[in-house]
């Protein structure tokens, strides 16, 4: 095909536009670009243009890059082979067995592909045509912004001093309690201690309240504490299995035993 | 002046000032800002029970034909100087970056076919859409993320800005030139090439919003969607 | 500026435009420009002949009374905000906050003890009184400085204000609930004190030792042993 004389018939100042093409081919912006740059040698409405015309056209560039050894991009390749195939569409006959998107809508949908980018093109012409701000118009060169103040306030109530109030006093009154406290309070460190030392002698089932140290039976405070802790150290040692406990009723006394006494 | 005083009264404890004085606030508020303000913000700004959309008619109005005007800018409102003093002002001009021919297209294409995907783009121009134009747009806050296209993947979509139709002196995206003509003419019609998978097309085609039909552009704002 | 028309038309070719149309200029430079501009740099830019000291003066005019105005600054124009509106230009956010435990608790301290030195609020308190609670409290105007106590280094005292009772609603400080009435209101707590019952709580703790029943205060140190 591309040897009909219709194509190569061209005039001198279309060759001469070729060519310029060609050795412009890096200022296209694809393939739709070059296509719709060589619509324009068509000189009509982009609705009435030769889409066959065009394909040719354009496959008459491809060939001519190549003679010139001009490396074109793939998606130029890929183009010229689809317009390759469009052509044949467009000159066959229709195969009723074949499926697909008769030559005439390919083609009608290129045609309107190229109205397309050059709308476009035109919108953003006008678009940049329009006044702009800083170029044309302007915008307020002295600003004041706004400033944001934050302003927090603070809020209490007459209940929030009372309870305050009431807070400070409690403490106070119970300062000494704080150091009562301290002082009688077994810790489960020492309780624990204590047991693992004792533990040893307990061969046979002894109420827990046995193991208290002397001087922490007395003062009922300082036995709470001391049976709180020989408690809990009583559980620790049987959690790593060194005794075991009983309780033969609620609120019945608590007895303990060493296991090790009795395997061993 | 529209004052309706016992109407007024009765809807809130203290009274609206008279819409003269609404007016001089809308103006003091304008002036002072460089960029558009909302009606929401000068509601916020002014004394309670102020209508300031009415006090901007009135604005607007008075500066007819003076050397600033009163523009609108999608749901904002900002004084700029009368385009024909423009020549003035050469010592306010500020450089414009220059774009490439591929950006001024892209963002020709975005204002006209918004919401619009990336392979949207370059199914119109026919060529890849190089990362640099976006960003270069997204820069310049003419364009930013419209909502996720539903169709597989879930393309993110590119609308234009506030500061775009401030730039362009657009009151909103309806108002770009030619936008009737070309709407008419089918040429901003998501047409799917032939042959092509026409149920997806369809559907994307379907989904779309059309930010020209909507009044409120400000639900379209999105892009949390990856988190 | 004495300029007589006659001579303006020899020195130029074009007529100076309507002083309509230089009034619109002045407008439009005074609105764009980042600095208050001088006469001499409207000359400058405005269109040969023209008389930006009479356009000043008849934008000036226009201007009085509305939310913006032509003021003087040293030798030169500029458009600024009406006085009267700086207001507009503050957007004041107000937080409400809790006061703070030991703001509250200095503050009641020196309620029921005024006046009252700062060493004996610590005193009271069992910690130092930071400088930033007393200062808070002065700004919120709720304590002031009292008689300065005539003791060895004259410290000042502090006492209550009448923002205070107002705030709080009370006639004077005496109107605070004493002790016996907060322990009656329920707001002390009802704990015996220490030694009284301890024979019943034993009894009752045999069974379920629950050493730290008695110190749910958060004051009390048990667990410090450990460390």
């Amino acid at each position: 095909m591309s040897d009909d004389p219709s194509i190569l018939e061209t005039s001198v100042s279309d060759r001469l536009a070729a060519e310029a093409l060609i050795v412009d081919v890096e200022g296209f912006e694809g393939p739709l670009d070059l296509l719709l740059t060589l619509s324009r040698t068509q000189k009509v409405d982009l609705r009435k243009i030769s889409v066959l015309e065009l394909a040719e056209q354009y496959l008459a560039f491809v060939e001519k890059a190549k003679e010139l050894r001009i490396e074109l991009a793939a998606d130029y390749l890929v183009m010229a082979a689809w317009l390759a195939f469009l052509k044949s569409r467009l000159l066959l006959p229709p195969d009723p067995a074949e499926e697909g998107p008769s030559g005439e809508e390919l083609a009608a949908h290129l045609a309107f592909q190229l109205e397309r980018l050059q709308a476009m093109r035109d919108a953003s012409a006008r678009l940049m045509a329009r006044d702009q701000l800083g170029r044309d118009f302007f915008a307020r060169g002295i600003t004041e912004d706004v400033t944001r103040t934050r302003r927090v306030t603070y809020t209490a109530n007459i209940l929030d001093l009372m309870q305050a109030y009431s807070r400070i006093r409690t403490k106070d009154e119970f300062r000494p309690l704080s150091f009562d406290a301290r002082e009688s309070i077994l810790t489960m460190e020492q309780a624990l201690d204590r047991m693992r030392s004792l533990i040893g002698f307990a061969g046979e089932w002894t109420d827990i309240m046995s193991y208290l140290p002397d001087d922490w039976s007395g003062d009922p405070k300082r036995r709470r504490s001391a049976t709180a802790s020989t408690f809990a150290a009583t559980l620790e040692l049987a959690k790593e299995g060194k005794l075991e406990l009983r309780q033969t009723d609620t609120f019945a006394p608590i007895q303990i035993r060493s296991r090790e006494a009795r395997n061993g | 002046m529209v004052d309706a005083p016992e109407e007024q009264q009765e809807e809130s404890l203290f009274e609206a000032p008279p819409m003269g004085e609404q007016e001089r606030m809308v103006e003091a508020i304008l002036f002072a800002s460089a960029e558009p303000v909302t009606v929401r913000e000068l509601t916020g700004r002014m004394p309670h029970g102020s209508d300031p959309a009415e006090a901007i008619q009135y604005l607007r109005k008075r500066y007819e034909g003076r050397g600033v005007a009163v523009v609108r800018v999608g749901d904002a409102w900002a004084i700029r100087t009368a385009p024909d003093l423009g020549f003035l002002m050469q010592k306010e001009t500020v450089e414009q970056r220059k774009l490439s021919r591929a950006a001024i297209e892209t963002l020709a294409i975005i204002a006209y076919h918004q919401p619009v995907t990336r392979a949207e783009i370059e199914e119109i121009r026919g060529v890849s859409v190089s990362r640099g134009t976006i960003d270069q747009l997204l820069e310049l806050e003419w364009i930013k993320l419209g909502r996720r296209r539903m169709t597989p993947g879930r393309p993110v979509t590119f609308i234009v800005t506030e500061t775009f139709l401030d730039h362009f002196g657009l009151e909103s995206a309806r108002d770009l030139p030619g936008l009737k003509e070309l709407r008419q003419a089918g040429l901003l019609d998501n047409r799917p090439p032939p042959g092509a998978d026409e149920e997806t097309e369809f559907e994307s085609g379907e989904e779309e919003p059309d930010l020209f039909e909507s009044d409120d552009e400000d639900d379209t704002v999105i892009d949390d969607e990856e988190a």
